[in-house]
This record gives C-alpha cells, structure tokens and sequence, in this order.
C-alpha cells in the first residue's frame, strides 16, 4: 500500500479553492492531500492532464430493497453487459441497474468517489446497508424515506411539532441515514388505501390526517435545518412528471422560505401545459427562481436517450408510466413508511416528450448562473444511467456537439425549448463544479469535494482531451482515501469506502412515544427494526452543521 | 429452572420464510438446549428444541474424522481443480454466509445456486415476466380486507403466516378477521382450509386455466361456462370472486407451491403475478408467494446484488451469466454437467430427482451442515456447522424481503458457515492466484483485508 | 473444401463454442482454426484440444462426433452452412441471422433463441425454448425458420416476433406462448396451453387440442396460405397428406386477456 | 389391480418437526413415507391404512404405506405424501428449462404390494 503519493505537472481544478486549471503539484500522505512531501519522494509526472476531486453524486439510486428488485427483474439488461472480475476485484453485471460491485467499479472508472443513494425506506435501511458494502471503491451514504412516514404525520396532525422533530433525530440516528428525503409527500396513502389515487395539489389535505403535501413540506424544511443535518430535506415534488407541475415546484421553493432546501431531478418537475395534455418547457420560470433564491440547492436529472430503468417511492407515477406499453412492472408497498413503483424503460429521441425532458434538462444547466447550486445528476437511472455522465459533461462544455445532438430529436419538442438560443458552454472549472465541489458542498462534506490540505485524497486525473466525452470517459489515475485505485486506466487495487452518515442529537425519551404506534402497525420486533452499530464496519459521522 | 438459565428476548425463528422475530427463548446454558420457546408454532418448537450440541467431528474427510485445516485444504483444493464446480443450498444460512458462498464461486469460477430454484424459483421467473405488485406483510396487517391463499396451506408449513394476513388487528382492519374475508384455492381441502371464509376446490394441474379465465372476467372478456368441466370451478363462484377482487380495498394473492411446482411452473406463478397486476386497474392489489425455509429470501437477495441474478448463475467466463435450466442446481446434475459440488445447509440428496443424486454420488461432494444428513453422508468432506440463529449472528430476511437480524441463544463449539466458507474462500483465492501465476502486492495483499465481503 | 471437424476427446463438462461458424472461420485453414479458443467449463482451451480439424473454411463446416456437451455452435451466424452429423447441446444458433444450421440428430434446449434469420434443420428432436426468447426478455425469435422434424418440447416460440417454426412430431405445453407474430406448425400433437398469452400469430395444428378459456370458437374454413404454406414445407421434407393440404381448419382466435388477434388452426377431417 | 392417479408431494407439519430432529432419524422416514389417499379409492382397491402400496412411473418406484382421507378432503385419484426420498425416487430431472422438477403433480401407478 502506497502511503505517500505525489503528482507533478497536472492541471488542477479545485473550485472550492479557488483553483482554476493551475499547474501545481498534488501530494497525499495516509489517505489525505498534505502540502508537501520530503524531496525524495518518488513523483508522478501528470504533464498533459487534470487533477480533479473525485466526482461526488449527489442523487443516485443503487442500493436497498429497491435496487434490488430492479435487479432481479432485468436479467436481459445484464445479458449484453457483463462485468468481467480481475484477480483481486470481484465480477458483477452492467446495465442500467449493475450489481454491487459493477455499480462501484463503474462509478470508480468515471472517476466518482462518493455517491448518496437517494430514496431508502426506513424498513429496508438495514438491506440498504449491506448492499452498500458490498459497493467497493466509492463512500456512500443513504437519504431515508420519511415524507409519507404514518407515524410522523400523525405528529403534525396533532400539532405535536416537538416531538416531530425527536421522531425524525430518532428515525435517522435508528437507520443511519444522512437525511430525510421527501417523495412526493402525501401520495402514499390515497395509493395504497383509495384505489391508487394520487394527491395533485400541494394544499390538498388528506382525508385520513387532514394534513396537505406543504404540512408536511414544512415541517421536515424546519425540523432538518434544527436538527442541523448535514444536507437539508431532499425533496422529490408532488406531481413529478406532470403537464404544468412546475407550479408545484415553485410552491415546493417558497415552502422553505430562506431556509436550506434540495430539489431532487428538477427537471422532471419542470413542465407547462395544462395535466393531461403535451407539456412545454417552463426551465426559464424555475431557473429565474433558483437563481434568486440562494437557500435553494437542486440537481437535474437530466434525461438521456436510450435504455433506463423507473424506479421510484413515487408509485403512482410509476403505474402511469406503465399504462403506456403495459410491461413488467413492480409495485412494492413497505408499511407505515412509503411505496414504490419499478419498470423498464426507454428515451428515444424522435418521441415529443422525451426529447422535451432532454432538452428541459440542458435548459437548467445553461440557464442556471451559479453552478454551486445545480448539480450533475440523471437520477440514475430514472433518467438514464450513470454511465452517461461523460455524454452529458460533452454536452455542457460543447456546443457545436450540443448543436449537432439537438438536430437529432424531436424538433416540435425543441420548438417548446430556448435550448437553440443557448450558446453557453461550461468550462472544465465549471464541470468540477457541478460533479464535485458543489455537491460536497451541498452534502456538507468537508473533506470532499476539494483538494486542500486535510482533504480526502479522493481524486481523479484525466488525460486532457478536446472530446470531454472521452476524457471523462477514462481517467488514467483514480485515487480513493491515498489508495491508487485505477492506475493507466487499469483497476490495481481494490478498496471498500465507508459509510457517511449523520447522528442528530434528539430526546430518547421519543422511542417510548414510537414503540406502542409500532408494536400495533409494524409487523417486526420494535427492538429488531433499524441498523446496529454493528452493521457499519467504515464509517463517519457528518458532524451538525448551524443553520 | 436451571440455575445457569438465559432469557432471550425477540430472537428470530428461521425455520420457515415467516421469520417471526417475537421469540422468548429460554436457555439451560449449562445443558446448552432451549427449553421453552414462548411464542413459536409447532414448527418453530421443534426447530428450538431439537437443535442441541451432536457429537460430531467438525470435519470428516471420506467419512472419517479430520482436523478442520485439513478438510479446508482438502475443500480448497477439490473446487479450486474443478472444471464445473457448483455450489448450492444457502436457504438455511446467513446472509453473511451466502455473501462468502457467492464470493467462492465467482473466484472459482463455478455455478452458484440456491434451493430457490426448486422452491418458488418458477415464481423468480415470472416476476422477471410480469413483474410483482407486492407489500411488506405488514401493509398486509394493516389494510388487507380480501386475503386469498392459492396453492398452500399455510396451517402446515407456515403456521403463523395468518399472523400477519388473517387474525390481527390493523390500521384500517380494527376487527382483525371480521373485516376480512379470506378464500382459499386449493386441489385439496387442506389443515389451512377452516381459516377460509370461501373455499375454492380447483382440479389437479387446472390452476393456470383458473387463473386465466379469471383474467378474462377481470378484463370484462367472456367465459364459457364448459369452465367449470375443465376446472371444477362454476363459473358463478368464479364471477363471485371477481367482484369481490374487484371491489375489495385493498386485496392480497398468497401462493405457494401448489403453483411452482405443478406442471406450467413458472407460467402459473406469472398467471396470477399478472391477475393482481390486472386488478390495479380497479383497487391496490398485491401478490406474495408464501416464501419456505428460513432465509431463502436472504438468499435471492444476496446472489441478486452480488451478480445481478437471483439464482442459477454461472461463473465459467469470469462473469455472471443467468439461465435457469442450464446454471440450475437439479440440470447441472442431472445433465452430469458438475464434477465437483459444495453443498450448503441443504439436502439435496434426500429430496432431488433420482438422476441428480447418482450423479452426486459420482462426484466430489464438499458439505456444511448443522445435522447429518443424505448429503453430508455422500460427501468427500463433511463439516459440522453451528445452526444460525440458535449459535450465529447475522441477518436473515423474511419472506417480504424485510431484513432481520438474529440473536443467538448459546455457543456452540462447531463453528458457523460463514467462518468455514471464509476460510475456504480465502484458500481458493490463494490457489488461483498462484494457479494464474499472479504476484506482486497489489493481489495478494488485498486477499486478506479487503475480499473480507 | 469445406472445414471438417470429428471430436477426438469428449469434453467432461460442456464445451462452449461459439466461434464455431461457417462464417467466423471464414478463410481459416485447419491449424488457425485448430488455434481457436473455446471453452470448456471454466477453462480457456483450443478447438484442437477436442477436435482433430481437416480443410479450410470456406463457407461450410461440419461437425462429427458426440456434441451432446457442445454449446453454443453457430453463435450469431450470419452466412454459410453448418452441418453436425449427430446430437448437439444447447443454444443452437442462437441471434443467428444468415446461412443454414443442419443437425442429423437431436438437440438439446434453446435452439435458435433470438435469431432473426437464416434457417435451422433438427433432423432428431429437440428440447425445450426452440425459437424462444431468454429469460427476462419480451422478444424471442424475430425472424428465420427452425424446421425440427422429431418432436420438441415445452414453449416453443416463447414471444416469437416473426419467423416460422414446424415441429414434425409433437410439442410440448405453452407452444407459442406470448409470442407477438409469427407461425408455428405442429404436425402431430400440441401440448396444454397453446398460444397462452399471444398477441398476433399463427399457431397450426393437425390434431385435436385443448384451448385455453380465452380462446373463442370463429369457424371452420380453408386459409389459402395454408396450401402455399405446405407445399413448401413437402419440400423440406415435412410429410403432410393431400387432406391437410386442403382440408379445412378449425379457427380460433386468442388470446382474449391479450390482444385477441392471434389465431390456432385445428386440422379437422 | 393398478390405477393411474395423480401424486401431489407436499408438506407437513409433522414433517417439518422430524426434520429438525434429523432426516436420517426413524421419525422422519416414516413420515415421508406415508401414503394419503382418497378413502372410497381405498376400498376400491381393497386396502386400508397401513397397507404397503408400490406407486411407479417411467422414473422409478417406492414402496409406501397408505393411509385414508375423506373425499372431502382428498378428491378421489389423487394422492398426498410428504416430501422424501420415496417423492424423489418417482421425480423426473427434466425442469422444462426452468431449474424446477415437476415435484407436485406426477401421474403415477399404483398397486397393492402383496403382503
């Protein structure tokens, strides 16, 4: 095991340093970027190439009950895919849902070191866990399903605001979890309990708990930002999906007043038109409002053509998606806490709504003018897979490229776009900004995201190349916590991260509130449901961060 | 009492796929047996009571006794030189050891499969069909007012699976059975049969002919009523238990192996996964078969995140490859593909086809099990394992994939699978890399610390 | 000269060998393709470690010996023949979509999945999946023919898109179950549950058979194409009666839970 | 005087017991190898309970001792046994390409084994 590790020559990019493609050594001690190593330390020459933090994502799904299913179902996506095992790295399958140990190479190969699994049920926390570590290379963490919590709108419900916030300390400390993810909030129980209905308004309130979608918004908004997790809620909208949902999504942003808030794949939550009918593009609308308001964070989820799986808490816009070609298609239901819908599907260009969602995406990338708050995602692999990243770095930082693919699809859906008139490119600064440092910003992750002394020595070098596809394609080096991972391109090492997770202070006393809720409705032992201590092996606390 | 008397609150029952984790355990520490299991069915009492210490050697190599390092050597060496080594079994084990389990096979490039594919692996196929509306059992609890079991009789084989589907109270079922109406469809009129507000007798081997003329009627499609000649069934209970599935809240399809294992296998499982898909088109419907021994859902899962598949894959090529009927267990066997196999917590020489089991007398057998068994009694070498959940730790998953984790009642001086399957794989992973002549740090390094999963 | 194989050593476990086509060892003479890499388990070895090869390839090859354990021959065949004079293991021309498969004996399962043309000749019977698609998948056989003159048995042309398939003896359970389009001819007996699940296609048969609840009765005609169908097949050597060439045939169309557009043929005398 | 009827293997509870104790006990073996018929289909064929009946077909044969059932409970040419190595002699290895024997469902014959 190399302790001591030094590039020279390499271009870095380091935004949260303020580093913008200077030519400065990097050197790493014991897993962390130092100042300076002794002379006689043997150097890298990294002439001709970009050093960069590893890629941080912020919003992915690959790990948990879920993920699985997906898995399960899908052998003909793995068939064409194979991931060949080395001598000392485990083998798995490829597709739009890999296995574990090919969604972790596969991550490692794009040069990403830290990926937050962004829709876990509390129930299913503990699979969550063990899927995570069998994940080699990247850290991770898991955001848990708490918005359609039974047990927590009955809390707001009787207005019992404080012990709402104990519950939600409780669940994440239980589970382990980094923060709470709304999905949309309120929809579970018309699901599972009127015929698969649906709440289509932020201010409908429940027939069951007469608490509407913006309750529960903003309670979790305050509740998160007092309990000072790490990453504020993750909110996956009302209505995603849907003709002339940006409107929720608007009401969604106002919800957090000034207060921290994260937008999840806000492309999907973009659209004009009236419910039912074709959407338009209404990117303009919520990037204005994005830009102007600094307590917001979002990622995109932008949508790439070709072959993704859906899989999602929101089901009854997974049943939707079904209603069109009447495939395989999975619902789940986990009790008390959330539902969840999964199907194959497909972007192809020459369909209207897809190459609308394509371009809607691109829109909030070019429109949104400061890159710390807009992040990289395709919502792996609701929009499509990871593995598409570098097709989408391309298409930020190129636009005869961007121009080339726009020819390609549906032009009575660009016509609905400003997307032509976009001539922005993003600059390679710009890109370490949106894949790394913001997202570790975001996650408030210190050591991450960054090159500075006392950073993790996650970091990738890439061989500077005009096709940015390419590059991004195929780093030379990957560095994981010191540990030279990918070296020429080739796995040398295999390496298991840790899992990050938050631990808020909160009131014990709450359990006892829980307990008897959940010996009547749970169908487990009280004292069997979340993740032990034990269960963790590596990991890290993300210490409370002041509102 | 005895004097060296432990109380173990909320242990988990592994034998069937209902996983009960409300057990009261009583231990005699000194004696090392459970005395009293509050809380378990018959199944679950047998299981407690029966698991004491044998004297066994740890390890025999052909029958006779042989040091543990021995027989680990041996184990390594038999899979590491095989062509087509299988391993299967893993139903009746941790979650942690079917990780090492899968772990073997891929470094050996072998064939891993699970008594899945004899028990609901139809029913993994038709999920990869049709896909699956399902729900954790406690949605079942909380909201099912129609609960229909199809094919099984849960009175025998999953006794306190109605704990869960039948008797309790529920969010929105606050009389428990009353507000619930529960039918069973069955070729027989089985011990589970009096729970059943609706008995529905259907001929031998016509379940997918019901199922799909149920279909029909759901999709408002017309039925001959010559039917009831070919199923047993009136058409008029059958237009009875449409609407009822129809109109009911929220509705739930159990089945069990009266549907995988019958002939259409795969297709009568997939039959009735897409009868519940149909019904969403009306009410929340859900469908579950009623999983067996103890963690073969761990099972599905593990082989499922580690390679993609859930069970039936292949690791000749240096990568998973999935076919069931070519990668399965019973084929592998019966075809005389296998020329070695580990066998884990399973006995497959008491219940698989005759033609499989000659083919596993020929061949290299290597088993771990908690008892003696036909298999273990074939084997070239035989390990005696601790039994997971009375002795080891780890985690198991119930039949609705929720996982939980055990909570063991004494020590017991065998060790677990998992520490066997550790060692094995480590082993094997020193062979080849020697076999393959790779050196250098980097590999063997990383042998000890890191190929830990 | 065409490019002659016999096995000289059985393989103990299969052999997987899909660089064994016509095509792939196009313009190979005997030593290259002695040379090349097959699979035996999880062993890499050569084509000459089993086989003793003669010729050269130039478009035809055959196969001699016991093959039962080979897998996987005539992988992705695009042009060219490949004749195996004996029994052959599974995927048989799998995703071929060119040239001509012929094998004297039997077959194992899995012959021709997801291929998309070219034609395939089981002299002997075949297993199971003739034509089908893999687990998972909703397409099977997209297009070619698989003649299998012996019997075969269950799902034959599981979600067959296009394409013919002709059993001369009998099928097994689910004969053409979910396919999309396509016709399958079974000139003795079918199995239960023909055409569960079909959304088009044809399935033809020359004796009674149970139908599904979701099959409805139309009529009782001669389809002209039948008599074109037939001729054609008298000459791949199908042995069909002057009566089933114009006789008439029972149709009836499924499968209700499906599309309904599908039709089964009942030979009536 | 042989009849063709239909074997369904399954499960017990008391079969479920035993098998904790062990599968090579006593206990077990002779619970895998009880035989439930329909009781008018017994007294057509002139046993009754404990007889020894061999049940054949292209596979193999066991020999197992019948025991009677209510029509009720078990419609006539249909026959019940816990699963074991009499279940397994009569299996066949063909899984259709599905990894799974037809376990349940097996014609077979069956006749009175001459005491």
């Amino acid at each position: 095991m190399a302790s001591t590790l030094r590039f020279v020559n390499g271009r870095v990019y380091d935004p949260a340093n303020n580093i913008d493609g200077e030519v400065r050594d990097i050197c790493i001690k014991n897993g962390k970027v130092v100042d300076s190593l002794p002379d006689d330390t043997p150097s890298i020459d990294a002439s001709g190439m970009v050093i960069m933090p590893g890629g941080v994502d912020i919003h992915s799904h690959i790990a948990g009950p879920k993920v699985n299913l997906a898995r399960k179902l899908q052998p003909e996506d793995h068939r064409h895919d194979p991931h060949p095992g080395t001598n000392f790295t485990r083998s798995g399958s490829g597709g739009t849902v890999p296995s574990t140990f090919a969604t972790g190479y596969r991550y490692a190969t794009l040069g990403y070191t830290t990926v937050m699994e962004a829709a876990v049920t509390p129930i299913g926390a503990l699979h969550t866990v063990e899927e995570l570590h069998d994940t080699p290379v990247i850290d991770k963490g898991f955001y848990l399903l708490l918005g359609n919590n039974i047990y927590l709108q009955t809390l707001l419900k009787e207005g019992r605001h404080d012990e709402f916030k104990q519950a939600v300390g409780w669940w994440i400390n239980k589970t382990k979890a980094y923060t709470a993810k709304l999905v949309n909030p309120g929809g579970d129980e018309p699901w599972k309990g009127k015929r698969n209905s649906n709440v289509t308004d932020i201010d409908e309130k429940s027939d069951l708990l007469n608490i509407s979608p913006r309750d529960v918004i903003e309670a979790f908004v305050k509740t998160v930002n007092e309990l000072g997790l790490p990453h504020p809620p993750h909110i996956h909208c009302n209505n995603l999906g849907h003709s002339g949902n940006y409107k929720t999504t608007l009401e969604t942003m106002k919800t957090a007043g000034d207060l921290r808030m994260h937008l999840a794949h806000i492309q999907f939550h973009s659209y004009g038109g009236e419910p039912g009918k074709n959407p338009d593009s209404k990117a303009v609308e919520i990037a204005e409002y994005v830009n102007t308001h600094p307590n917001i964070t979002c990622d995109v989820g932008q949508v790439m053509f070709g072959k993704s799986t859906i899989m999602t808490a929101d089901a009854p816009l997974a049943y939707l998606l079904r209603g069109f070609k009447k495939g395989k298609w999975v619902n789940a239901d986990a009790e008390c806490e959330s539902g969840c819908g999964i199907l194959p599907f497909s972007y192809q260009e020459h369909v209207f709504t897809h190459a609308l969602q394509w371009a809607i995406g691109l829109e909030l990338f070019l429109l949104s003018e400061d890159p710390w708050r807009i992040m990289l995602s395709t919502d792996h692999p609701n929009g499509g897979s990871f593995m598409s990243y570098p097709k989408l770095i391309r298409l930020l930082m190129d636009k005869e490229f961007r121009k080339e693919e726009i020819g390609k699809v549906n032009q009575k859906a660009i016509a609905k776009t400003n997307l032509p008139s976009l001539d922005r490119e993003y600059t390679l600064n710009e890109i370490a900004i949106i894949s790394r440092a913001a997202p570790a910003r975001a996650l408030n992750l210190k050591h991450k995201g960054q090159l500075g002394p006392g950073a993790d020595a996650d970091i990738t070098i890439y061989d500077d190349q005009e096709d940015k596809e390419m590059m991004f394609n195929a780093p030379r080096y990957v560095i994981k916590s010191g540990e030279m991972v990918i070296e020429d391109h080739e796995f040398r090492n295999d390496y298991y991260g840790k899992i990050l997770h938050s631990a808020p202070e909160f009131d014990e006393e709450i359990s006892e509130d829980i307990r008897p809720f959940f010996e009547k409705y749970y169908s487990i032992e009280f004292e069997n449901y979340g993740v032990a201590d034990h269960y963790l092996h590596e990991h890290e606390i993300i210490p409370r961060v002041s509102s | 009492m005895a004097e060296n008397t432990r109380i173990v609150k909320n242990a988990t029952c592994t034998f069937c796929g209902c996983v009960c984790d409300d057990m009261e355990l009583t231990v005699d520490l000194d004696k090392k047996v459970i005395t009293k299991a509050k809380n378990a069915c018959v199944l679950g009492r047998a299981w407690f009571a029966e698991h004491q210490i044998d004297d066994r050697p740890v390890a025999m190599i052909d029958g006779k006794e042989a040091p543990l390092e021995e027989a680990i050597e041996e184990a390594a060496q038999v899979l590491v030189n095989a062509k087509f080594p299988i391993t299967y079994g893993l139903s009746d084990t941790t979650c942690e050891a079917q990780k090492q389990a899968v772990a073997i096979s891929d470094i050996i490039r072998g064939t891993i499969d699970t008594t899945t594919s004899v028990c609901h692996g139809p029913s993994g196929l038709a999920f990869q069909d049709i896909g699956e509306s399902t729900s954790t059992l406690g949605e079942v609890k909380n909201r099912a007012d129609l609960v229909i079991y199809w094919g099984g009789n849960p009175a025998e084989s999953h006794p306190r699976h109605f704990r869960y589907s039948v008797t309790p109270k529920g969010m929105f079922i606050p009389n428990g059975k009353k507000d619930r109406t529960v039918v069973m469809i069955d070729v027989r009129k089985t011990p589970s049969a009096p729970v059943a507000d609706i008995l529905i007798q259907v001929k031998p081997g016509k379940d997918f002919e019901l199922l799909w003329a149920l279909r029909a009627l759901v999709k408002g499609r017309k039925v001959d009523p010559q039917i009831q000649v070919m199923t047993g069934v009136p058409l008029e209970t059958m237009t009875d238990l449409v609407e009822r599935m129809k109109n009911c809240r929220f509705g739930v399809l159990f089945f069990g192996m009266g549907l995988t294992m019958t002939r259409g296998r795969h297709f009568n499982s997939g039959a009735l996964l897409a009868l519940a898909t149909d019904l969403n088109e009306f009410t929340h419907f859900v469908a579950k078969p009623v999983r067996g021994h103890g963690n073969v859902t761990g099972a599905d899962n593990v082989v499922s995140w580690q390679t993609g598949y859930p069970f039936g894959v292949n690791f000749s090529r240096g990568f998973p490859r999935f076919n069931p009927g070519e990668f399965t267990t019973v084929d592998t066997l019966t075809r005389g593909d296998a020329d070695a196999a580990l066998i884990i917590a399973s006995d497959p020489a008491s219940n698989f086809p005759k033609a499989a089991i000659e083919h596993l007398k020929k061949i290299p057998v290597i088993s771990l099990d908690t008892k003696e068994t036909s298999t273990s009694k074939l084997s070239h070498v035989a390990f005696a394992t601790s039994t997971y959940g009375i002795n080891t730790a780890g985690t198991v998953y119930r039949m609705d994939d929720v996982p939980i984790p055990l909570r063991p009642a004494f020590e017991s001086p065998y060790p677990g699978d998992e520490e066997i399957l550790f060692a094995i794989k480590k082993r094997v992973h020193e062979l080849i890399l020697s076999k393959c002549g790779a050196t250098g740090a980097t590999g063997e390094a990383r042998v000890a610390s890191k190929l830990m999963l | 000269m065409s490019l002659e194989l016999s096995m000289h050593t059985r393989p103990q476990v299969p052999l997987e060998a899909e660089l064994l086509g016509p095509d792939k060892t196009l313009g190979l003479d005997s030593k290259a393709v002695s040379g090349l890499q097959i699979q035996h388990g999880n062993e890499q070895v050569t084509v000459g470690d089993f086989f003793k090869v003669k010729g050269k390839g130039e478009g035809a090859i055959h196969l001699e010996g016991d093959l039962a354990r080979v897998k996987l021959l005539g992988s992705g065949m695009t042009t060219g023949k490949l004749h195996i004079h004996g029994d052959v293991g599974e995927h048989l021309g799998v995703g071929m979509s060119g040239g001509e498969i012929t094998v004297d004996g039997n077959a194992g399962d899995w012959v021709g999945p997801e291929m998309a043309g070219g034609r395939i000749v089981i002299k002997g019977n075949a297993k199971h999946l003739a034509g089908s698609a893999y687990r998972g998948s909703a397409a099977g056989m997209l297009g070619g023919e698989i003649f299998i003159h012996g019997h075969a048995k269950n799902e034959i042309g599981h979600g067959m898109r296009n394409g013919l398939i002709v059993i001369g003896g009998n099928a097994g359970d689910f004969t053409g179950v979910n396919m999309l389009a396509g016709t399958i001819v079974v000139l003795g007996e079918m199995g239960i549950r023909s055409g569960a699940g079909m959304k088009r296609g044809s399935i033809i048969t020359m004796n009674p058979a149970e139908m599904l609840p979701t099959f409805s009765y139309d009529c009782i005609y001669h389809p002209v194409y039948l008599r074109l169908l037939f001729r054609a097949l008298r000459t791949q050597g199908f042995n069909i009666s002057d009566a089933k060439l114009t006789g008439k045939y029972q149709r009836w169309s499924g499968d209700s839970v499906e599309l309904n557009k599908g039709e089964i043929l009942v030979f009536t005398p | 005087m042989t009849e063709t009827m239909i074997l369904i293997p399954g499960r017990s509870s008391k079969q479920g017991t035993s098998l904790n104790k062990g599968k090579l006990k006593e206990e077990y073996i002779d619970v895998t190898s009880i035989l439930e018929m329909n009781m008018d289909d017994m007294t057509r064929l002139k046993l009754k309970d404990g007889d020894e009946v061999r049940i054949s077909n292209e596979i193999g044969s066991a020999v197992v001792r019948c025991k009677g059932r209510k029509p009720d409970d078990l419609p006539s040419g249909v026959l019940f046994i816990a699963y074991g190595p009499p279940s397994s002699e009569l299996m066949d290895g063909d899984t259709a390409g599905s990894g799974m024997p037809l376990s349940k469902h097996m014609q077979v014959k069956i006749e009175k084994v001459a005491a």
